[in-house]
């Protein structure tokens, strides 16, 4: 046990890794076996992370120096010389998430997918998926940063191509293909940079020798833009549409998670890297700023939608922009201690908190598009109607979805918004008064949806069909509890997860002293 | 006072750069994005070079002065980073020429 | 249109020759100390005469394994998007 | 209808291939193994083998693209890349990734002295192993994109 723990952060790595090797090889001896490797090794790292992270709440920063002669010796001689990974809480929550929805995500896609050919390729990039956003999260140095998130995107760019009859989906591919690649090279050229004037790449160590030159500001507006282009904020976001809609609706639910570890990034460098810079509140201001223009033109964008997948993608979008506003403001007022004790931590509590939940929610929702596009075969919101009748189950999980995406009370998107909205409007009103009238927008939007595809007599040309197989409720099914589960015991989630995530965020000076 | 070297980088990425602003094509917008990646790759092999120095190997090397090894091995990683996300690229621009028999960007939803 | 774009690019153009004239100046690197502790003690501990694959192997091996993985994903990538597909 | 890409080129162009074939592979696998002495590696060494592929694929035409073997290709790049995870996982009884044949005595296992030498091939520990089976990888899994392009644009006409 404690052997696992202690190489913890590899083993997490390497075990889905690995997999993804294999399962060329694996896919000969069929589709089950390929399945069932993919599913067996997301357990078992769902398992190393379940024992990570309690490790890490209750003993704090926890390093892995690859190829040292004891993980934990990070600078033999004062500075990192090898890669170090560095699994924080916050880091450790995210993991825990990424893992669990690309578990989800494999057990609905064994039925969704289960007709289509090349599926030996479809789940080695699944697991490559998983892989990523695996290294992105832990990993402490940045270059390997910059690695897990080409990895990301070129097996995310590959996976929303998959159907090639289609030539919008290609030309989706396309799209987020150049614009991966265009925030990898600013993230690339952000690490020379850095890399030039101090001869350290790893976050931690840079960290506490930055001294805030104009060729770091450079790197740091790099940096962000990059990581804002890679989580689609709204005046980069034109690839998110294009991409959500065309991928399979079980990697659309992975693409959310992927935003996600983008977002991750962007404030494991706002908070840690540039942490002491005297003038990261005006960093803040700008990610407030992308914070509001995300909800508000997601959301509006999203309600003349009939395309029910174009329509989540635009509200991903628009969640995304909570998340954004909540750390902005903690990053707004990170030099002021009191007001960060006052409302800065219950805003980012909120940020974080919403950063599980829109995972959870926005999957599940887009996995319920799924199942509507399963049974009906298509995705127009005008030709749908009577589901209800039909299909149960998925109704009540897409109402679970809806009533939690719009924050209502007792599910989990609730508990987050609240705390945004009340940390956020200590801050500024306003801005808190634009972020409930987002609110009640996505509700509006969301209802449209229910009752155009769900509500209304039943269908003639969809009298045949019927409830989604057991294996795709199964997914929707563990998100949903994790949904209710959330939404019914808020105050123990915050405590346990997101509250510890939350402090390791602001303590910039825990993570450099793990390394240094 | 500016080096040479980099001001050559500088000028590779803007010709990458105007080859994705400006054209149409996908192949060229594919070319253009790996001469950006290419011109970043000689950036960080220029911010290694150290002067009189040989490269980091110990076989019959001359002298013990040496340039720097870690930016070469960034450069080999981020050649086959670039040499991936061109050929993944590269197959996309088969499959949309297989759809809509051009590869001129203006004649779909697909803008820059 | 052709206007913001000439535009762009030369407001680009005159960002990227800021920073390039902020580097240090060619050929003197100011912070050489990793780097020296590679050249001095890499064929100590690795054994390997050409400290640039000490580097991409060893020290720095785990960057190797992904810059391996993204290989492979791009040929998987790559099979995937030109399958045969049965219409 | 065959045009003279789907056929091949000239007889000539088709001998030298074969001929430069041997030559090519050797000089790859010298850049392979010697990559812990001499510039090079894995990577270099496996993409001057699979230039080979290119090579042939161009010189015999379209039909030879079908002819190599995708199945066994795909073998071993993903048995290139097992084997690289399980040489970092061999390390786990100290750290993944721990070189634990340097200078161990064993296998590439021989201390080497400091400073210019001629080059002893049995040195560097895990490093020459790694640079095999990442070569392997390397050329399986370029060879597969290229054929895979080149026959993918055949089966369109």
């Amino acid at each position: 046990m404690s052997f696992i723990v202690e190489h913890g952060p590899a083993l997490a790595i390497a075990v889905p890794l690995m997999a993804a090797f294999a399962t060329p090889l694996i896919s000969r001896a069929g589709g089950r076996a390929r399945n069932g490797v993919a599913l067996l090794a997301l357990l078992l790292t769902e398992c190393i992370l379940v024992l990570l992270f309690a490790d890490v709440l209750s003993s704090g920063v926890r390093v892995y120096t690859m190829g040292a002669t004891i993980p934990s010796l990070t600078s033999p001689v004062g500075y990192p010389i090898r890669i170090i990974l560095e699994v924080d809480a916050m880091s450790a929550l995210m993991a825990l998430v990424s893992v669990t929805i690309a578990l989800a995500v494999c057990i609905y896609s064994m039925r969704f997918m289960r007709s289509r050919d090349g599926m030996g390729y479809y789940y080695a990039l699944l697991l490559m998926i998983t892989v990523g956003m695996l290294g992105i999260v832990m990993t402490g140095d940045l270059f390997n940063m910059f690695v897990f998130l080409e990895i990301l995107s070129i097996s995310s760019g590959a996976i929303i191509a998959f159907y090639v009859n289609r030539g919008e989906a290609s030309e989706a591919a396309f799209k987020y293909a150049v614009i991966s690649a265009a925030g990898a090279l600013m993230v690339l050229l952000a690490v020379c940079f850095l890399y030039g004037q101090y001869n350290l790449l790893n976050i931690g160590a840079l960290a506490g020798v930055m001294q805030f030159t104009f060729l770091d500001k450079i790197a740091l507006v790099l940096l962000v833009s990059a990581f804002a282009l890679k989580c689609g904020a709204v005046p980069l976001h034109m690839w998110v549409s294009d991409a959500y809609s065309e991928a399979p609706a079980p990697i659309s639910a992975a693409l959310v998670v992927i935003s996600q570890a983008s977002l991750y990034a962007l404030f494991r460098v706002c908070f840690t890297l540039f942490g002491a810079m005297p003038v990261i509140g005006v960093i803040g201001w700008f990610i407030i700023g992308l914070g509001v223009l995300s909800m508000f033109i997601g959301v509006t964008m999203a309600i003349p939608q009939h395309d029910i997948k174009r329509l989540m993608a635009y509200h991903a979008v628009s969640q995304t922009g909570y998340i954004l506003l909540g750390l902005g403001v903690g990053l707004a007022v990170l030099g002021n201690a009191e007001a960060i004790g006052s409302f800065g931590i219950k805003a980012m509590e909120g940020a974080i908190f919403h950063m599980v939940n829109n995972a959870l929610f926005k999957g599940l929702l887009f996995l319920t598009a799924g199942a509507i596009i399963y049974r009906t075969g298509t995705r127009d919101l005008n030709k749908l109607g009577g589901l209800a009748h039909a299909m149960p189950v998925t109704t009540c999980f897409f109402i679970i979805g809806m009533l939690s995406i719009a924050g209502l009370p007792p599910f989990n998107g609730f508990s987050s918004k609240i705390l945004i909205y009340e940390s956020v409007f200590m801050f500024s009103p306003v801005l808190s008064i634009i972020a409930i009238l987002v609110s009640i927008l996505t509700l509006a939007s969301f209802v449209k949806v229910f009752q155009s595809a769900f509500l209304g007599p039943k269908r003639r040309e969809y009298k045949d069909v019927k409830e989604v197989p057991v294996a795709m409720l199964i997914a929707m099914g563990i998100l949903a509890f994790f949904i209710i589960l959330f939404g019914l015991l808020p105050d123990l989630a915050v405590q346990w997860l997101i509250e510890p995530a939350a402090k390791a965020l602001l303590s910039q000076l825990n993570y450099v002293g793990a390394i240094v | 006072m500016i080096s040479l070297p980099f001001l050559a980088v500088m000028v590779i990425i803007s010709i990458g750069l105007s080859a994705v602003i400006f054209r149409r094509n996908l192949v060229k917008i594919v070319m253009g994005t790996s001469i950006v990646a290419s011109a970043i790759n000689l950036f960080i092999v220029s911010l290694g070079y150290r002067e009189g120095g040989v490269a980091p190997i110990f076989t019959g090397a001359p002298t013990l002065e040496m340039v720097l090894p870690t930016p070469q091995a960034l450069t080999l990683t981020s050649i086959v980073i670039d040499l991936a996300v061109t050929a993944m690229m590269l197959s996309f621009a088969i499959i949309i020429y297989k759809h809509y028999g051009s590869l001129d960007s203006r004649k779909r939803r697909l803008r820059e | 249109m052709i206007r913001v774009k000439i535009l762009t690019l030369v407001l680009l153009f005159a960002f990227l020759v800021a920073c390039a004239v902020q580097t240090h100046p060619f050929g003197k690197p100011d912070q050489t100390f990793m780097d020296d502790y590679f050249i001095q003690n890499g064929q100590a501990e690795t054994g390997s005469n050409n400290i640039v694959s000490s580097v991409v192997f060893d020290y720095r091996g785990f960057d190797t394994l992904g810059e391996a993985s993204i290989l492979f994903a791009a040929a998987m990538g790559v099979f995937l998007v030109l399958r045969r597909v049965e219409k | 209808m065959k045009r003279s890409s789907e056929s091949g080129m000239s007889v000539i162009v088709r001998t030298v291939t074969c001929v430069a074939a041997i030559p090519v592979i050797i000089f790859g696998l010298y850049v392979i193994m010697h990559g812990h002495l001499t510039p090079g590696g894995g990577f270099a060494g496996g993409a001057i083998i699979a230039t080979m592929t290119a090579l042939f694929i161009v010189a015999e035409g379209g039909d030879a693209a079908d002819r190599l073997g995708r199945g066994m290709l795909l073998t071993a790049e993903s048995a290139g890349l097992v084997l690289f995870a399980l040489l970092a996982f061999l390390g786990l009884r100290t750290t993944f990734f721990y070189n634990f044949l340097a200078n161990s005595g064993s296998i590439f296992g021989t201390q080497v002295p400091f400073g210019p030498n001629p080059g002893y091939l049995e040195t560097a520990g895990v490093i020459p192993l790694m640079n095999l089976v990442v070569g392997l990888e390397v050329f399986a899994a370029l060879s597969l994109v290229v054929i895979f392009m080149f026959s993918y644009r055949r089966e369109e006409q």
